[in-house]
């Protein structure tokens, strides 16, 4: 289904991504991990399209994806979403307009400007915010919503462009611990249930290991690890971070403790 | 599902926002339509007068030059536009004009030739024939064909034969035949300077190598101070003009804040208790502001005259209050803090000023004097055109009487030009000024 | 008393460097027999010479008839008529010329009910003053949409005839010394200043009113100067003629017999006229 | 650094400083009294002169108009419509100008062009559009189209143009580029993107800036009627131009084109006072 | 040498301050403390002339300064100094004029307006800022400091008034624990080897009572304790500060940990 051979991307001198390649087959759940600066985001935006990429090929069904360009792209791009870090959706608009962008590239261009979305596809965008548990929120301007609330109003945008593949650049990493495995698990059910492949770049090792069907390590654009999660030993994780013995996983664990008397008890002197 | 209430009121909100998008261009354009019919922009479409366009725009790159035959005098005269004070001289004559006779012979280029023979003219255009005029009774014209073609206006007293390549006309009085040429005339020199009729490498030879045209006098400061006092151009009225201008600005826009900036202090709440004081100078600020440079211009040209003085002082009026509000705005927004610290060490009242709000407000006095100064620059050149001094007053004239469009093309380029710079002046300085200061 | 300096103020109609150029001579002159600088002024229009006359900013000036009017009207002592330009058969009068394109078939005034109409400016003689009383003394209403459909001021001469040329206008008025050829846009005037510069060919307009004469305005000075400088003046601009031609054609802006002696009862009816235009 | 060192470097940067700074007040005051000087010599009547005789022109105009105070409702149902065409200059032109302006701006801005190679030229020819005074372009305009509103319009239009240019495109700077990442991810086109992206982000302060640049094309386009292009100021300048015996009309005209400034004035301050106060869109 | 008799301050009804009384002999570091409201910034804008006081005296070697107006305040101002909890500087002037400031009352007003200072003035204002180690800062404008350094510059500027008395109000609640240590330590300093009084408002108990020779509790504007440290218990603190037996004090500290070896290690992880 997927078939990256040598995907290359140069800044300057600087190669961020480096003949990267790799087979995916079926919808697979794919993370990426790597330090930062290892070229996971620029890897994702080639394949997305918003970064051209400088050589090598992204077979997705026997395309070159990489070599489309203008309206061919824009087609492309409808069929894979993508989700970012800080959730890029438009703020000042409220949450349905959002999903409904994803499907911009369907519609005639005035009639998505002047705002003349048919009914079908707002009953639509509002099925989708009802499976991901955010129905209520649909009226509301997007920048009203927590962090958790806009990454899910995210995830149904890319869900409204009814793709075969999610990318997700780190959507977890400015979400706290609860909003974070929300997250997680709504992605993974639409994996597993909607059989959509995801390619997930992720921060932390322990969240690779919980969801992830596939792990790539990248390091300097290059992939220095392709395996099972079951594969992701202290080692290599160190090997892929570039850390010294010192490298302690639970310094980037976003897990939610278990254990949270603690703080509990702080929180509570705190308030009183 | 989601509950049908929830879908409804969202489908609501979304039918709502689709009429408010479809609404706000729909007035927008009802509105301009009503604007285009109260504008009377179809009647605008038949007025348009585009051959002036075509007219504005041959003039502006190119001149003409006049050679008129007085027919009761029996004269002959070539000069530049007509000007009185561009005739050529005997020995300037150019060579396609040659005198035969009691006439001349004109050669128009491409084959076109026009022959003044007493009062008859005959026009030879190629691939039609001669035309004759004859003024010694009346015009009277004769054509190949018979039929006059549409390119020769003709009455019984007056006839004009225009062509790509000139232009002629005949009345009982006088004959003229026009010459179009290519860029300005006599930019750097004007008939009467030793320089004239020089290429710009004689030009520049002269300068460096040739032995001086007027005893006594260097040619590099010869050639300037042609240019200088160029009698077409008056490249010395023009810089003049420039200067009045930029000095009105210049003496608006800070006159204006001097004069602000006390004011503004009554009318900042921080610094004046009283609101009705307040509330009495803020309206004075408004008023000023309202009232317009133009109309400060038209009563202040009574007691002043025309000039420069009363361009910068009309400019100086208004901004008074434009500065009054903006600087008060400033004023309200210092921060208290320092202004209490150098109070607890028993300074009085002026050094709390001094030390406590002005560095506080220069920097923003200072951005937006120099804002206006660049925007002044432009009222200047608008104000003069009503009071009667600088570029402003050249430029709007050379338009309204309709000739020199290379002159307007000209006087355009040195505002684009002057305001340009303003622009980047009044930057620069606020760059260095208020990182600096 | 002394004067320290002495400044003369151009009207309009030419460009404001032209007026300047044509007018240095006498400044030249001027400087000469006063001994005191002299300084040239022009200002964009009409008002703004009239203004500087009622300020004391400027000591001389050639007006219109109905701008020294305007002058006199507001302030009876501030300046008086010394000189007149004489026509080359020694009158000294000019018409007020009302013309249409050729092409609208437009010949008389009769022709022009219900078309529009241009003045030139509010202080001009012939391109308001007079066609604003002697057309209504004709039968012809000078209240917008009785007979014109509309009346308007162009700003100026050389504006209406342009306006006219243009189709702005149906109509409009301008002045003209009336003598010489029409083809020729006469002897003198906007409408010979329009042709020799090609703005209109005269072909293309047609004549359909003219006024009775209308005195030339006066040149003036100001009231309150020495007697000598007065006296200084009217001798060097009566004498200019005779000293320098070519002065005086520049400074008369057109052939002219000189200039004359000219007093304030020439102007009665014309300020009796303006007095009968105001609100 | 020992004291003695910061000692002589602070002593010898406040000497420099301190004559620096007064050169630049000397430079300054000497620029400000010759150029006073030179604009009074150059003005026809001088300032010492002309100041005490400051008041009488306006109060030529008040007594004229207190004594025929009857007429002033009258003159102004006279130019009532003279002042709807000024106030539809304004309109028109700025709403014309700000269309063109977000254009140029979107053009102008890195990040956002269409074509990122064009941006100088954009800015270049906002620079133009704003450095032209609009009495320019409305003469040259009324030679080829004839006098009228329609000179103005486009005369301000320009101007407004190039200056909105220039400020929508420093909003623009300030512009969250991430939304536009998210809708280029689903295919949006450029137009999609700037209208669902960039608009809605900056609207508030486009707003508000036009608003602001209304207040200013009312007063231009009073000021382009003074020279036949129409509207308010032609009438207020026929009847100032005639002066004695038409000053009844100048001040009843004055009056309402005042007061029409000062209630736009009014309502576009409170209208941006709500908008920077983030009123929802 | 400071004799308070009764001074009292309204806000309309309100007593901000009031009746307070002490006397104080010597040049002792006097601390204020009390909960916010409490009254201790007007007490000490009283002293110094910033607010006028509604009632009461406060003499000062026999003269009431309550009393004073126009220039004979002004003269009083520049002997008693004023230290702000936000330094309260001019930003944009450089350091030393800052501290220039100092000696406003005592150059005449043309000179002072003109920047034109005396060459003995600013060596003494580079000596005093010397001996506070802040001399490199001397040319910088005051924006360009950190806090703590900003704040020395204010004491700076104190002691170029040479004053009898310093007001410091909360001078150290806007600095992080290690520059509030600095400059705690510097108006000790100034207080023992100058033999200067200062009085200080501070906000947290272990402040007082490490740095006071004599603490001073407000509350609702009039005065709950005076006493020497030693006698500041809990139980008077909560007094004080109206606090109930939740009330637990390491919650206010602002002092340096002593142990720091936890931190280090982690921050020296961190940049490895
Ligand atoms: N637009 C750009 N121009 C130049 N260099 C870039 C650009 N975008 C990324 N890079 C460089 O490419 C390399 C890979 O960046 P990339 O953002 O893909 O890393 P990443 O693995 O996503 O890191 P992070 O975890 O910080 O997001 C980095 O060295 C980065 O500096
Ligand atoms: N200018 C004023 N106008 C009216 N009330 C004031 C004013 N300044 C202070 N107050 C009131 O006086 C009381 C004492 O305030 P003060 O600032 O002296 O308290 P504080 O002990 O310094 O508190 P904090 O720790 O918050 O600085 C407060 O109730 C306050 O609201
Ligand atoms: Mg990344
Ligand atoms: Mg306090």
């Amino acid at each position: 289904m997927l078939d990256v051979r040598s995907a290359t991307k140069l800044f300057g001198q600087k190669a961020a991504v480096d003949h990267v390649s790799m087979t995916v087959d079926g919808p697979a759940f794919v993370g990426i991990i790597g330090r930062s600066g290892a070229g996971k985001s620029t890897f994702l935006r080639m394949m997305n399209g918003l970064t051209p990429a400088s050589g090598g090929q992204i077979l997705v069904e026997g395309r070159d994806i990489l070599a489309l360009r203008g309206a061919d792209m824009r087609a492309w791009q409808s069929q894979c979403a993508m989700i970012f870090q800080q959730f890029n959706l438009v703020p000042r608009m409220d949450v349905v307009s959002n999903v409904l962008h994803g499907i911009l590239n369907r519609r005639a261009t005035w009639q998505t400007v002047l705002n003349l979305w048919p009914r079908a596809d707002i009953i639509r965008a509002l099925e989708i915010l009802d499976r991901l548990g955010i129905a209520e929120q649909a009226p509301k301007r997007a920048e009203a919503l927590s962090g958790g609330q806009q990454q899910r109003v995210a995830i149904a945008r890319a869900l409204m462009q009814d793709p075969r593949i999610i990318l997700a650049d780190e959507p977890i990493a400015s979400l706290d611990p609860m909003n974070a495995q929300i997250v997680m698990d709504t992605l993974k059910r639409i994996n597993v249930e909607d059989g959509r492949m995801v390619i997930a770049n992720l921060h932390t090792l322990d969240t690779a290991r919980r969801y992830c069907d596939r792990v790539i390590g990248m390091r300097d654009g290059r992939v220095v690890f392709d395996g099972v999660p079951a594969q992701l030993t202290t080692g290599v994780a160190r090997d892929i971070y570039g850390a010294d013995a010192d490298f302690n996983e639970s310094a980037t664990s976003t897990a939610i403790p278990t254990d949270t008397s603690a703080d509990a008890e702080y929180a509570a002197r705190m308030l009183a | 599902m989601p509950a049908d209430d929830l879908r409804d009121s969202t489908i609501r909100l979304m039918t709502r926002k689709r009429r408010i998008a479809l609404a706000v261009p729909a007035l927008i354009l009802v509105y301009l339509a009503y604007v285009a019919v109260a504008f009377d922009l179809g009647g605008l479409a038949q007025r348009a007068r585009l051959d002036n366009a075509a007219i504005l725009l041959a003039d502006a790159v190119s001149h003409k030059v006049h050679v008129t035959r007085d027919n009761r005098r029996e004269t002959l005269q070539v000069s530049v536009e007509g000007s009185n004070r561009a005739v050529f001289s005997e020995s300037q004559i150019p060579d396609w004009v040659q005198a035969q006779g009691d006439g001349a012979r004109i050669d128009l280029g491409a084959g076109h030739v026009v022959t003044y023979d007493g009062p008859r003219v005959v026009y030879d255009i190629p691939d039609y024939g001669p035309v004759t005029l004859d003024t010694s009774d009346g015009v009277s014209v004769q054509v190949p064909g018979g039929t006059l073609p549409d390119f020769i206006n003709a009455s019984p007293t007056r006839a004009t034969i225009t062509t790509d390549q000139g232009r002629v006309t005949a009345t009982a009085s006088r004959t003229e035949t026009l010459r179009y040429f290519w860029g300005w005339e006599m930019f750097f020199f004007d008939l009467s300077s030793p320089f004239s009729g020089m290429t710009a490498g004689q030009v520049l030879s002269t300068i460096i190598g040739g032995a001086p045209l007027v005893e006594g006098v260097s040619n590099l400061s010869l050639a300037l101070s042609e240019f200088w006092t160029n009698d077409i151009w008056q490249h010395g009225a023009v810089a003049w003009a420039i200067f009045e201008t930029v000095l009105m600005a210049f003496l608006g826009t800070f006159g204006a804040a001097f004069v602000a900036l006390p004011l503004a202090f009554l009318a900042a709440q921080n610094f004046t208790p009283s609101r009705w004081l307040r509330f009495a100078v803020r309206r004075v600020f408004d008023f000023v502001r309202g009232v317009d440079a133009l109309i400060f211009t038209i009563i202040l040209s009574r007691a002043f005259g025309p000039g420069p003085l009363t361009g910068a002082l009309a400019i100086l009026l208004t901004d008074t209050g434009s500065f009054g509000k903006l600087f008060s705005e400033a004023l309200e927004n210092v921060d208290d803090k320092p202004i209490e610290g150098i109070r607890s060490t028993g300074a009085n009242a002026v050094q709390r000023y001094r030390f406590g709000v002005i560095p506080q407000v220069l920097p923003v006095l200072l951005s937006q004097m120099l804002y206006f100064l660049e925007s002044n620059t432009r009222s200047a050149t608008i104000i003069g055109a009503i009071t009667g001094g600088g570029i402003g007053l050249l430029l709007t004239q050379a338009i309204q009487t309709t000739q020199d469009w290379e002159k307007v093309t000209y006087y355009i380029l040195l505002v684009i030009v002057m305001v340009i710079a303003m622009d980047s002046l009044s930057g620069w300085l606020r760059r260095k000024l208020i990182r600096g200061a | 008393q002394e004067i320290t300096e002495f400044r003369i103020g151009l009207l309009g109609g030419e460009n404001a460097q032209d007026r300047m150029a044509s007018n240095e001579c006498l400044r030249a002159y001027a400087e000469e027999a006063l001994g005191v600088p002299v300084r040239l002024f022009t200002p964009a229009d009409y008002n703004g010479v009239i203004q500087g006359l009622l300020g004391d900013a400027l000591d001389m000036a050639w007006l219109g008839a109905s701008a020294y009017a305007a002058v006199y009207v507001a302030d009876e002592d501030k300046i008086e008529p010394v000189l007149v330009k004489t026509n080359l058969d020694g009158s000294y009068t000019y018409h007020s010329i009302g013309f249409a394109r050729a092409d609208s078939g437009i010949t008389s005034l009769d022709d022009m009910e219900g078309k529009s109409f241009a003045f030139a400016d509010p202080n001009s003689t012939s391109g308001f003053l007079i066609p604003n009383v002697e057309l209504p003394a004709e039968g012809y209403s000078m209240t917008e949409g009785e007979y014109f459909s509309r009346i308007g001021f162009s700003g100026g001469h050389e504006q209406s005839i342009i306006a006219v040329v243009n189709g702005d206008y149906d109509a409009g008025v301008t002045w003209a010394d009336g003598q010489g050829a029409w083809e020729d846009g006469y002897n003198s005037g906007a409408l010979r200043k329009a042709a020799d510069s090609g703005i209109v060919d005269m072909n293309d307009i047609v004549e359909i009113w003219k006024s009775s004469p209308i005195p030339e305005g006066p040149v003036v000075l100001r009231q309150a100067l020495p007697d000598d400088v007065k006296q200084t003046m009217i001798d060097l601009v009566a004498g200019l003629h005779d000293s320098d031609p070519t002065c005086a054609y520049g400074v008369a802006a057109g052939e002219t017999a000189g200039f004359t002696p000219v007093t304030h009862e020439e102007y009665q009816t014309i300020i009796d006229i303006r007095r009968a235009e105001m609100n | 650094m020992a004291l003695i060192d910061i000692r002589d470097d602070y002593l010898a940067q406040t000497r420099r400083k301190r004559i620096y700074g007064g050169l630049l007040v000397v430079i300054f005051v000497a620029m400000m009294v010759s150029g006073f000087r030179v604009a009074d010599a150059r003005n026809a009547g001088g300032f010492w002169t002309g100041l005490s005789s400051v008041g009488d022109f306006p109060a030529d105009v008040v007594s004229e108009a207190v004594a025929k105070v009857a007429n002033l409702p009258g003159h102004m149902v006279r130019a009532l419509p003279a002042m709807v065409e000024t106030l539809n200059i304004a309109v028109v032109a700025t709403l014309l100008g700000c269309m063109a302006g977000t254009a140029l701006a979107m053009g102008a801005t890195r990040g956002l062009a269409r074509w990122p190679r064009l941006v100088p030229l954009m800015r270049r020819i906002s620079d133009v559009f704003r450095a032209v005074p609009e009495i320019v372009i409305a003469l040259v305009l009324i030679f080829i189209l004839g006098g009228g509103p329609v000179p103005a319009v486009i005369a301000i239009a320009i101007h407004t143009a190039g200056a909105m240019g220039k400020l929508f495109s420093e909003v623009n700077e300030n512009v969250d580029l991430k939304p536009l990442d998210g809708l280029a991810s689903v295919g949006a086109t450029w137009s999609q993107r700037i209208w669902l992206g960039v608009i809605p982000q900056v609207a508030p302060n486009y707003l508000s800036y036009a608003l602001l640049r209304l207040e200013v094309n009312i007063r231009a386009s009073a000021i382009l009627g003074f020279v036949g292009a129409g509207g308010i100021g032609y009438e207020l300048r026929n009847a100032m131009t005639f002066g004695q015996g038409k000053f009844d009309q100048a001040a009843a005209i004055f009056l309402m084109l005042f007061a029409a400034i000062v209630v736009v004035d009014q309502i576009s301050g409170l209208a941006r006072n709500r908008l920077t106060h983030g009123a929802p869109l």
